[in-house]
């Protein structure tokens, strides 16, 4: 019994409420998109490292999305990318 | 391209090889493997506007039919002189003599339906199938296989307008050949004989073409 | 309600992987939604949740839509529900087939899709015809595009396009004469299809119905649309509640003002005659605003908005056509994901600037 | 002659271009008799059609110009031209060609009045563009049959009437339900026809 819960798998509606409690001033909504379809290069440029993890917009959305979750994810796989980049990089 | 090495033919029994050993590996490539309607997508407009009724889309075919073989064996036979420059306007030329001659029986044998075709056996000249085989097949193939090519692509188109025209017909009237076959309560839904169920009628035929010959497997998974 | 307990629970492992009913899961799945809240709890924060969710969402839709759902009723009689009925049952069939094979679960979106599509149809359409046109609205306009929130148009519109096109004689020939009265036609069980002309048709030829007609609802006209003062008391719920983009019909009403007072040389009496016409008010509230297919920026929104009052004002004064509110929130959709992808690539730029 | 040669591609050109001229040609006298034919059989089939003049539907086009030449004569009237037919049971038969905008594109037809050039004899509409399945309708049997008989002048005035909420008058038909908006082009441009009839007709 996980209907309200079960997180992504609840399609995004783009209602844009959570553009509009964002206190970073960053789209969640626009992110969680890139985040599905896996697209590093634009969930950078939309500044996903501006996110401070507040959590209000995971609160706010209809669909139950947890965003928060999906933000600290993405950072943490940014990261790790970019230290391996300088690991190779150094050697 | 295999067209300067004149090897014995193995599928067809004929003397000598006419078709270079691929006549029925083009021919199934036209009609079914790289279909010029379903899988590459071209000379949709006329596919859109003349499928109304299935006897249309017949007539239509069978033009198609006429005017690919005949640019198709021309282009061909005059691949070896017709100098790189200007051989784009020598198969509009060729492809406009074919579909002039061809409306000009319509319109002497048939005039009922050259009038229900209207401009359309005259655009047949811009239709991206017959100019895409001249220029990517005749030019690079001999005459034989070159006719055979153009056969398997204008039959390719074909089926294909006979399909949407045939599914539009008895949709959109209740009848086939202009026979009422549907029973008397069907209503008849008269989007399909106008040019949106063209489009609907086409998307469909593709996903089913798509379907059944497995193509796009790879897309699997990359929808955001 | 415990035996409703006992059923869900008792059947519950005939929907299991494997089972004989698995298909069927999602529509388990649903019923048990339906009749019990979620009891899980989240493990990480932020632990509570806006009790404001998809579920909640379209609840409120529906609710927002009783006002006109019952003056349909009053005006245009009981055959009403059979008609509401008819269209909920195609419409969730293909929604069932189709969480069957994407193997997710059932939309709530379809509870809204459902209601809101009879409603913009003649009333005295036949049944048939109500279920194949929900069906291809569901089909064409929502499943292929990949489900809810995916959808590129609004899919009880272009079921009603569909009709529109597939039927034309029947679309044009289903109107009723509404009832007056106490109690209207909520009494009749059956009503008589009429072909006379609409308001606006009237309206080409000069001929304007009176005003408070129009406020009322006694005219003729799709079954939801006609009562301006229903569609006005529930649409502004919406909006109050925050389901509903203000901007968008505020822009959308806004420019189709003022372009017909252009187009009718300030002629204030007409517009707002117009304003109150047709499809327009029920357009604005309710089908402009659905989240899915209209931009998700707010600049997107008011564009969105202006391009819909601009073509609906082009097409009802200037092409043979009587109404073009359809037409022109079909056509919105289409400019909505470019209206967002402009101006998201706007945004971003402004961040990229941020520090750090 | 080399083949990177420009006089060699504006010889091929010539040659080329000659023998598709010579071929087109050649078809187009093959064929022009029976176009001509098919043209003057596709005007024909019209005229006799409203006029009442019975012919073989699957007529070649050869055999209904010689029904044409052999039944319609041609006579002005004012600036219009009649066809005119000698029917044996109905009398002498006018017919007239009559255009004008349609709904969304323009709609040609032929009026066909009988003797007194009063009473509408038929009517047809042979090209529209019209909403298949309502203004559409207009090329049907059912909207055209209603026109027999009645009067485009009455002692009340003169015209056609093409009505919303069932037709009585004599000269009053019905409209086609859910296309009011073809109606009122049809009725305009009928009417317009009518005044011109009975406008040339006081001279003569």
């Amino acid at each position: 019994m996980n209907t309200a819960l079960r997180g992504e798998l609840r399609p995004c509606i783009s209602c844009g409420q959570c553009v509009d409690v964002c206190p970073a001033g960053i789209m969640p909504n626009v992110l969680h998109k890139y985040i599905y379809a896996k697209d590093i290069e634009s969930t950078i440029d939309t500044r996903v490292d501006l996110c401070f993890e507040c959590g209000l917009c995971s609160y706010i959305c209809p669909s139950q999305i947890d965003l928060r979750q999906q933000f600290i994810d993405a950072k943490k796989a940014i990261r790790e990318e970019l230290e391996a980049l300088i690991e190779e990089v150094e050697e | 391209m295999a067209s300067n090495d004149p090897q014995s033919c193995t599928t067809c029994a004929l003397p000598g090889g006419p078709c270079g050993g691929k006549g029925i590996a083009t021919l199934k490539d036209g009609v079914w493997a790289q279909n010029p309607i379903s899988i590459q997508i071209l000379g949709i407009c006329s596919a859109l506007a003349v499928t109304n009724r299935l006897e249309n889309s017949l007539v239509m075919g069978v033009a198609l039919i006429f005017v690919c073989v005949g640019s198709n064996l021309f282009v061909s036979l005059l691949r070896n002189v017709t100098p790189r420059r200007i051989r784009m306007i020598a198969e509009v030329a060729i492809i406009a003599t074919f579909v002039i001659v061809f409306d000009q029986i319509l319109k002497a044998y048939y005039w009922e339906m050259s009038k229900q075709l209207g401009p359309y056996v005259g655009l047949i000249i811009t239709n991206c199938i017959v100019m895409g085989r001249a220029e990517a097949f005749a030019l690079q193939n001999r005459p034989v296989v070159s006719i055979v090519d153009g056969l398997a692509n204008g039959i390719g188109y074909a089926i294909v307008l006979a399909l949407i025209g045939f599914f539009r017909e008895l949709v959109g009237t209740g009848a086939v050949f202009g026979h009422v076959v549907m029973p008397e309560w069907y209503v008849p839904n008269q989007l399909a004989i106008l040019a949106p169920g063209a489009f609907v009628a086409l998307g469909f035929l593709i996903a089913l073409f798509n379907a059944l010959s497995g193509a796009n497997e790879e897309d699997e998974g990359t929808q955001p | 309600m415990r035996l409703v307990a006992n059923l869900l629970d008792r059947t519950r492992p005939l929907f299991e992987e494997g089972r004989r009913l698995n298909f069927f899961k999602p529509v388990f799945d649903a019923g048990d939604a339906f009749f019990f809240s979620p009891v899980t709890t989240t493990a990480v924060a932020p632990h509570v949740r806006d009790p404001l969710d998809v579920k909640r969402y379209m609840t409120t839709v529906i609710i927002a839509l009783i006002p006109a759902t019952l003056a349909s009723i009053y005006f245009f009689g009981l055959r009403m529900i059979p008609v509401f009925i008819v269209s909920y049952a195609a419409g969730g069939a293909v929604e069932v087939l189709f969480a069957g094979i994407r193997k997710e679960e059932i939309n709530e979106g379809f509870l809204v899709t459902g209601l809101i599509f009879p409603l913009v149809l003649p009333p005295a359409l036949p049944l048939w015809m109500v279920a194949v046109g929900c069906a291809f609205g569901v089909l064409i306009g929502k499943e292929l595009f990949g489900g809810t929130g995916r959808n590129l148009f609004n899919a009880a519109l272009v079921g009603r396009v569909f009709l529109g096109l597939a039927y034309p004689k029947a679309m044009s020939g289903a109107w009723v004469e509404p009832g007056t009265g106490l109690l209207g036609r909520a009494t009749e069980l059956t009503v008589d299809a009429v072909a006379s002309a609409t308001p606006l048709a009237l309206a080409k030829a000069g001929e304007f119905a009176a005003i408070p007609d129009l406020l009322f609802g006694s005219v003729l006209g799709s079954a939801g649309e006609t009562s301006a003062i229903a569609i006005i008391l529930g649409g502004v719920f919406l909006v109050a509640i925050g389901v509903a983009s203000w901007r968008t019909t505020v822009s959308f009403l806004g420019s189709f003002a003022v372009l017909s007072l252009v187009l009718h040389g300030g002629d204030v009496g007409v517009v707002s005659w117009h304003m109150l016409a047709g499809g327009l008010l029920f357009g604005a509230f309710f089908m402009a605003t659905d989240p899915v297919t209209s931009p998700m920026t707010s600049a997107g929104k008011w564009i969105y908005g202006i391009i819909i009052g601009v073509a609906t004002a082009l097409i009802r004064n200037l092409t043979g056509y009587v109404e073009g509110v359809t037409f022109a929130i079909l056509l919105g959709n289409i400019f909505a994901p470019v209206l967002d992808e402009t101006f998201i690539a706007a945004s971003v730029r402004r961040l990229r600037e941020q520090k750090a | 002659m080399n083949k990177k040669h420009s006089l060699y591609a504006v010889i091929y050109a010539l040659l080329l271009g000659l023998v598709c001229a010579a071929m087109l040609t050649g078809v187009d006298t093959f064929t022009a008799d029976r176009k001509a034919a098919n043209a003057k059989a596709e005007e024909v089939r019209n005229v006799l059609g409203v006029l009442g003049v019975p012919f073989d539907a699957a007529a070649q086009s050869a055999e209904l110009l010689e029904v044409y030449e052999a039944n319609v004569r041609t006579r002005e009237r004012g600036d219009r031209e009649f066809y005119v037919y000698d029917h044996p049971t109905e009398g002498t038969l006018n017919a007239t060609r009559f255009d004008g905008p349609g709904l969304w594109g323009p709609v040609e037809g032929f009026l066909c009045l009988r003797d007194d050039m009063r009473t509408i004899y038929a009517i047809t509409f042979y090209k529209h563009e019209e909403t298949p399945g309502l203004g559409g309708d207009i090329s049907t049997p059912g909207f055209q049959d209603q026109f027999r008989g009645k009067a485009i002048s009455t002692p009340a005035g003169s015209g056609i009437a093409i009505v919303g909420d069932g037709a009585d008058g004599p000269n009053e038909v019905d409209a086609i339900s859910g296309a009011t908006m073809t109606s009122d082009k049809v009725e305009a441009m009928l009417n317009e026809t009518i005044d011109d009839i009975l406008a040339s007709g006081e001279g003569s």
